[in-house]
C-alpha cells in the first residue's frame, strides 16, 4: 500500500473531509499560505480558498471561542493551536465553554468542533513549546481527547473526529509528524475509543501513547532478543478510554508499564494505572509502573532534552524490573 | 422615527414581563425556592428589549450571567425559564444548568454565561456562520462595564472588525462590577471608546430609554446585516437590586440608587406611550396584570414539575 | 482552644502575614471593601488600605501575571481568583509563566506567589462555578498545591505557603468555610508537604482530600459501630504529595479507598492510586477504589448536585465492597 | 536634542552587537551547533537600542521570542547568552532555557518569554513593584504587532492605566506575526491607536531611527518615573530574516523587503554620526572589528563550556 508520513495523512483526512461537507473549515494561525507552523495545512487555501482556510490573528481565545460559536450554530470548524503548550490563553473556551454547552444546556445543543495541536518535545523548543498535556483534557467531561501514533491512525480517527458531534482534542505528537506508514487513499473511519494493540506478547503489557509507542516497539524488538514477549497497546484514544482492551491484555500478562512521555504526577498513566488497579488488579503479579518524563518543565540543552524523554532502554528496565517482582 | 404601534406596545409588554419575572424570581429564592446565584436585571429592561426589538427569530444572541432580561426579550419561554430557576426537569436545561445557563438554541439563544466574558467569542462564532452561510443573520453580544477589560473582549472584537463580521456588541453600563465602580476599573469614561482600538463605529446611548436604545442598536443591526460589519455600542443603565441575591450593596452609595429610581426605564416609557395615545393608564395596568397572570403559571408550571431523575444526572455530556 | 470557622482562619492567616511582613499583599476581583465573594478578606482593606488590598478590574490572566512579576522582583503577592473555576481564562500565566520561571531561567528567579481559589459544589452553583481541579496543578512542575481540610491546617498551611518561595495553589472549598475548628490565635506553620491521619483505623486506608475528609470521618464513625475500623488520611498538601504516610498507612491496613469531589476520569485520585498501585503494591490485598463525582460537569438542580457529590453512604458502601474482596 | 557623545557612540556599538551577534547565531543555527527555534532581530535594533539608552540598571523589561537585541541592549552579557544558545552548562540559564527564555534578573531583565503576549502582564507587576516601593524604577514591555491582539495585551495596559503603573509598552510593529500581515491582523493601521481604549498616550515613531526612538521613549519613561503612568509607544520597523530561521518566507513579496533594507538603521546612523562628526568611517569599521572580537570570545566561550550533566535536569524547579 501507499505510504505517507502522519502528517501528509492529516493533510489529506482535512481534505476529504472539507471536500465532502462544505460545512468543515479550518482556522489558526498561518494556516493558510504558511501551511502551518508544521505544514499540516499545507495546499489547503489553494484548494479551499481563505473564507474555509481561515488564517487568524494571534489569539487563541478567539479562536477556540469562535469555533465553539460557529459550531453550536452549525458549522464545523477544524481549529488550530499551533502547540498544545498554548491551551493556556484559550482554556476557558475549551474546558468551561466548548466542553460543556451540551450538558449544561439540559442536551439542547451540538457542539462538533475538532481542535488539533502539536504536543511534545524533541526540538529542543524548551519549556513553553514542547509539552504533553492530554492529561488536562481527558478530566474534562464533554471533550474527546484523541492521540494518535501512527499515520494510519491518524488519518482515520481524525475523520472521525470531524464528523463526530462533540468537541474532540485532536493531539499530534510533533515527532510523529516525519513517520511513514500505510494509508489508503480512499476515506475512511477509525472509531473513537478502541484501543489497538500494536505487537501481541505474553510477559507483559506495555501501553503507551503517541511517540512513546515507537519508543514501547523498540524497547519490545530489543527485549524480544532476551526472550520477553512484551505485548504494546496504544489506548489511540484517551477519552474515551478503552479499558477492555488494556484490561483484556493484562488478563494475559499480568503485567503492566505505562509509557509517556507527559510527567508522570497527575499524568495520563495515573489514570491508566488507577483503572488497572481498580479493575484488573486480581490478574496483577506485579506492581504497576509508570516510564515517563521527571517531573521538570522541559529542558532546551539537547543532552538534558534527551534524558527527559523516556528511551527504549528505560523502558526495557522498567519491564525486566518488573518481570524480577 | 415612526414605530409600529405594536412593536412600542410589545416593547412595554416585554419590559414589564422581564420586571415582573424578576421580582418573582426574588422572592421564590428569599423563599428558598430558588437556587444557586442570580442576578437580577431589574432596572436594565429598556436595554435588552430594545436592542432586541430589532430582532429576528433567526438571529443569536449570546448572554451573560445576569440573563433573564435577554432571554425572554428573545422570545424566551417563562415557563420553561421558572422551571429551570426551580431545577425542574421541565425546564429549559432538564435542571442541569439553572440561572447562569438558560440557553435556547432553537431562538438563537446561545446561552447565559458564568464566565464573565464568555459570551464574546461564542458570539462572534455565530457571527462567523451567518457570513459564512451567507445569510443575513445577526449576532448579539450583551456584556457588562465589567466584562469589557476581559482579555476576551479584546480577542473578539478584533477578529469581528478585521473579518468584517455581523456581531453587535451591547455593552450594558450598569456602572458595577459586582462592588467595582465603572469609574475605577477603567481609564476610559465609556466602554465606547474601545470602539477605536478596532476602527468601528463606537456609539453611547441612555440605556434607560428604550426608543433611543431601538433606534442606535436598530442602526448597528443594520450595518452588520449589510455586511458593514460590526459596531460597539454601549447603553448606560444601572441596576437597582445587588450583584446576585443577597448583596448588601455596601459599594454604593443610596443617593445614587435613589437617583438612578427616578429614571426607571418602565414608568417613563409608560409615560411616553400615554403622551402618544398609545397606552393610557387602565391598559397599562390590564397589561401588567395580564402578565402577572402568566408568571403566576409559569410559577405554577414549576413548582408542579418533576425533579430531575437521579439517572439523568449522567445523560447530555455527549451528543451521539 | 479557641474555636473559629475555616474562613476566619485564612482571614487571620492573611492579616497576621501581612502585618508580619509588608511585602505581603492581596489582590483580585472585590477582594476590599466587599470583602471578597465569600468574606475572606473582609476586613482587611480597613486595616491595610487599598495599596496593600488591591482591588482589580474582572481580568484574571491580568491579577495572575501581574502577580508573577511583582513575585519576581521582590513582593509576595497573594491574589484571590473568585472561583478556581476562572483559571481557564489565567491558565498561561499560572503554568508556563509562574510555574516555569524558576527552571527556564536556570533557578536564577524566585516566584513567591500564593494563588488562592474557593472550589467546589454544594449551593447549585452549576457547571461553571463548582469545579474541583486541582488535578490539572498537580501535573504542572514547579507548582505547588495546597488543599486543606480543616481551619487549624488552613491557617497554617496558609502561612506557610505565603512564605514559600514558589508559587503556591491554594484551593479552598467553598463548604468548607462555614466549618469551625480550634485554631491558635498565634501565628503557626505547618509544612507543605506533610499529609496528616485525621482518624486512626486497622482495616481499610481512606484517602480523602477537603470537603471528603469531613465526610470521610463520618463514614468512618458510622462504620465503626459495624465493627469497621477506618483510618483516614488528609494529604493536605497535593504537591508535593506526602507518599510516605499513605503507604505507611497501607501496610498497617492492606486496603486503600480513595474519595475525592472531582470527577474520577484522571483526576487527583488517579495519581494516588497509582503512586500506591507502583509503591505499595505487595501490601495491597484489595483493589484500590475510588468513590469520586461522576464524569459529568456539575448539575444546577439540588438533587442532581447532591448525587454529584460523594455522600458518607457511598464512601462506607465503597468500603465495605472491598472488605468483601 | 542634545545627546551626549558617550551615549551616542554606546547606540552605534550596541546596535552593531545585536547585528553582528545574530548574524553569528544564523551562521551556528545553520550549522547545527544552535538549537531549538531562533528568532532573530536583524534590521531591528534601532528599537531596543533607544529605548533601553533611557534604562537604568535598576529598571526592569519584559523581552519577547524575538529576545537577543532587548537583552542586549539591558547590559546582557553575550558569554552567557551565546553559551545558552550552545546548550551549555555555563549559559544564562545552566542550558535550561535557550533563546526564548533568556533572562536575568539582577539586570531586570525579566525574561525573554514563547507565549506571545506573555509578558504583558508580568511587566505591569514589575512596574507594580516599583511603584508599591516607592522607587521611580520603570519597566518597559517590548511586544509585537501580532502580540497586540492577544487578550493580555488589553488586560495589562487596563490595569496599568487605571493603577497608573510606571510601564512603557513598546510594540515593535514590523508589519507581520509570523506570515500574518498587520494589516489583515488589526482593523487600525497603527498599533499605538489602541492606548484609546486606555487613555493614555498612543505614540509612533519610526523604529529604525534609533534617534528618534531614544526621544520618544525618553518621553515616556519620563512620564512613567514621575508617577504618569503608562504609555504605548508604537515602532514601526521591519525584520529581515525570516520569522525563525528556517522560514522561506514566502507570504511577504521581495521588493519589500529591498524596501525596507535601503532603511537599515545601523548605516542610516553611521552615517548621521559621521555627518554629527562623532564618527569617522575607520572609527566605525574598528568598533565593528572589535564587536566582532567579542563575540569571537562569546563563541569561543560558548563552544568550550561543558554540557549540562544529566543530574542537572531536576535542579531547579523550586527555590528552598
Ligand atoms: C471570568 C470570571 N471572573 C469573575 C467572575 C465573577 N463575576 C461574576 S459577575 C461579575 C461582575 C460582572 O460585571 P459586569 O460585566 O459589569 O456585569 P454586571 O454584573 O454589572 O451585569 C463578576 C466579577 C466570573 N463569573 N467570571
Ligand atoms: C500564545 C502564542 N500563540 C502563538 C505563538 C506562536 N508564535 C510565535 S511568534 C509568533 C508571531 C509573533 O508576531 P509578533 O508579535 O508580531 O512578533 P514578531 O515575531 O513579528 O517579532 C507566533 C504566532 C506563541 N508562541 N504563543
Ligand atoms: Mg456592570
Ligand atoms: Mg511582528
Amino acid at each position: 500500500m501507499r505510504k505517507l508520513t502522519m502528517l501528509k495523512a492529516i493533510n489529506e483526512a482535512l481534505r476529504q473531509e472539507m471536500r465532502r461537507d462544505p460545512k468543515v473549515y479550518v482556522a489558526g494561525e498561518d494556516v493558510g499560505i504558511f501551511g502551518g507552523c508544521f505544514g499540516v495545512t499545507a495546499g489547503l487555501i489553494e484548494e479551499f480558498g481563505p473564507d474555509r482556510v481561515r488564517d487568524t490573528p494571534i489569539t487563541e481565545s478567539a479562536i477556540v471561542g469562535s469555533s465553539v460559536g460557529a459550531a453550536a450554530t452549525g458549522l464545523r470548524p477544524v481549529a488550530e493551536l499551533m502547540f498544545i503548550d498554548f491551551i493556556g490563553v484559550a482554556m476557558d473556551q475549551i474546558f468551561n465553554q466548548a466542553a460543556k454547552m451540551r450538558y449544561m444546556f439540559g442536551g439542547k445543543a451540538k457542539v462538533p468542533l475538532v481542535l488539533r495541536m502539536p504536543c511534545g518535545a524533541g526540538g529542543s523548543a524548551a519549556a513553553q513549546h514542547s509539552q504533553c498535556l492530554e492529561a488536562w483534557l481527558m478530566h474534562v467531561p464533554g471533550l474527546k481527547v484523541v492521540a494518535p501514533s501512527m499515520p494510519y491512525d491518524a488519518k482515520g480517527l481524525l475523520i472521525s473526529s470531524i464528523r463526530d458531534n462533540n468537541p474532540v482534542i485532536f493531539i499530534e505528537h510533533k515527532f510523529l509528524y516525519g513517520v511513514e506508514g500505510e494509508v489508503p487513499e480512499e476515506s475512511y473511519t477509525i472509531p473513537l475509543g478502541k484501543a489497538d494493540v500494536k505487537k501481541e506478547g505474553k510477559d507483559v503489557t506495555i501501553i503507551a501513547t503517541m511517540a512513546m509507542v515507537h519508543r514501547a516497539l523498540e524497547a519490545a524488538a530489543d527485549m524480544e532478543k532476551d526472550g520477553i514477549s512484551a505485548e504494546v497497546v496504544d489506548p489511540r484514544t484517551l477519552q474515551p478510554l478503552d479499558n477492555e482492551t488494556i484490561v483484556n491484555s493484562i488478563k494475559k500478562t499480568h503485567r503492566a508499564v505505562i509509557v509517556h512521555e507527559a510527567v508522570k504526577f497527575a499524568g495520563p498513566g495515573a489514570e491508566i494505572a488507577a483503572m488497572i488497579a481498580e479493575e484488573a488488579f486480581d490478574y496483577l503479579d506485579a506492581p504497576i509502573k509508570r516510564v515517563t518524563a521527571p517531573f521538570t518543565p522541559v529542558p532546551f540543552s539537547p543532552p538534558l532534552e534527551k534524558e527527559f524523554i523516556p528511551s527504549k532502554e528505560k523502558i526495557a528496565s522498567a519491564v525486566k524490573a518488573l518481570l524480577q517482582e | 422615527m415612526a414605530i409600529e404601534k405594536e412593536k412600542l406596545l410589545w416593547m412595554f409588554r416585554n419590559m414589564v414581563t422581564i420586571r415582573l419575572f424578576e421580582e418573582r424570581v426574588a422572592e421564590y429564592f428569599a423563599a428558598g425556592k430558588i437556587y444557586g446565584f442570580v442576578h437580577l436585571y431589574v432596572g436594565e429592561e429598556a436595554t435588552a428589549t430594545g436592542v432586541c426589538a430589532n430582532l429576528r427569530k433567526d438571529d443569536y444572541i449570546t448572554s451573560t450571567h445576569r440573563g433573564h432580561g435577554h432571554l425572554i426579550s428573545k422570545g424566551g419561554d417563562l415557563k420553561l425559564m421558572m422551571a429551570e430557576l426551580f431545577g425542574r426537569k421541565t425546564g429549559y436545561c432538564k435542571g442541569k444548568g439553572g440561572s447562569m445557563h438558560i440557553a435556547d438554541v432553537e431562538l438563537g439563544i446561545l446561552g447565559a454565561n458564568g464566565i464573565v466574558g464568555g459570551g464574546f467569542p461564542i458570539a462572534t462564532g455565530a457571527g462567523l456562520t451567518a457570513k459564512y452561510n451567507g445569510t443575513d443573520q445577526v449576532a448579539v453580544c450583551f456584556f457588562g462595564d465589567g466584562a469589557s477589560n476581559q482579555g476576551t473582549f479584546h480577542e473578539a472584537l478584533n477578529l469581528a472588525s478585521i473579518w468584517k463580521l455581523p456581531v453587535v456588541f451591547v455593552n450594558e453600563n450598569n456602572m458595577y462590577g459586582i462592588s467595582m465602580s465603572q469609574k475605577k476599573s477603567m481609564n476610559v469614561p465609556d466602554v465606547a471608546a474601545r470602539a477605536a482600538a478596532y476602527n468601528v463605529p463606537g456609539v453611547v446611548v441612555d440605556g434607560n430609554d428604550v426608543l433611543a436604545v431601538y433606534e442606535a442598536a436598530g442602526e448597528a443591526i443594520k450595518r452588520a446585516r449589510s455586511g458593514e460589519g460590526p459596531t460597539l455600542l454601549e447603553c448606560k443603565t444601572y441596576r437597582y437590586r445587588g450583584h446576585f441575591e443577597g448583596d448588601p450593596t455596601v459599594y454604593r452609595p443610596k443617593e445614587e440608587v435613589e437617583e438612578w429610581k427616578k429614571k426607571d426605564p418602565i414608568p417613563r416609557f409608560e409615560n411616553e406611550l400615554a403622551k402618544m395615545g398609545i397606552l393610557a393608564p387602565d391598559q397599562a395596568q390590564a397589561i401588567k396584570a395580564e402578565i402577572s397572570k402568566l408568571i403566576d403559571e409559569a410559577v405554577k408550571f414549576a413548582e408542579e414539575s418533576p425533579w430531575p431523575s437521579l439517572e439523568e444526572i449522567t445523560e447530555d455530556v455527549y451528543a451521539v
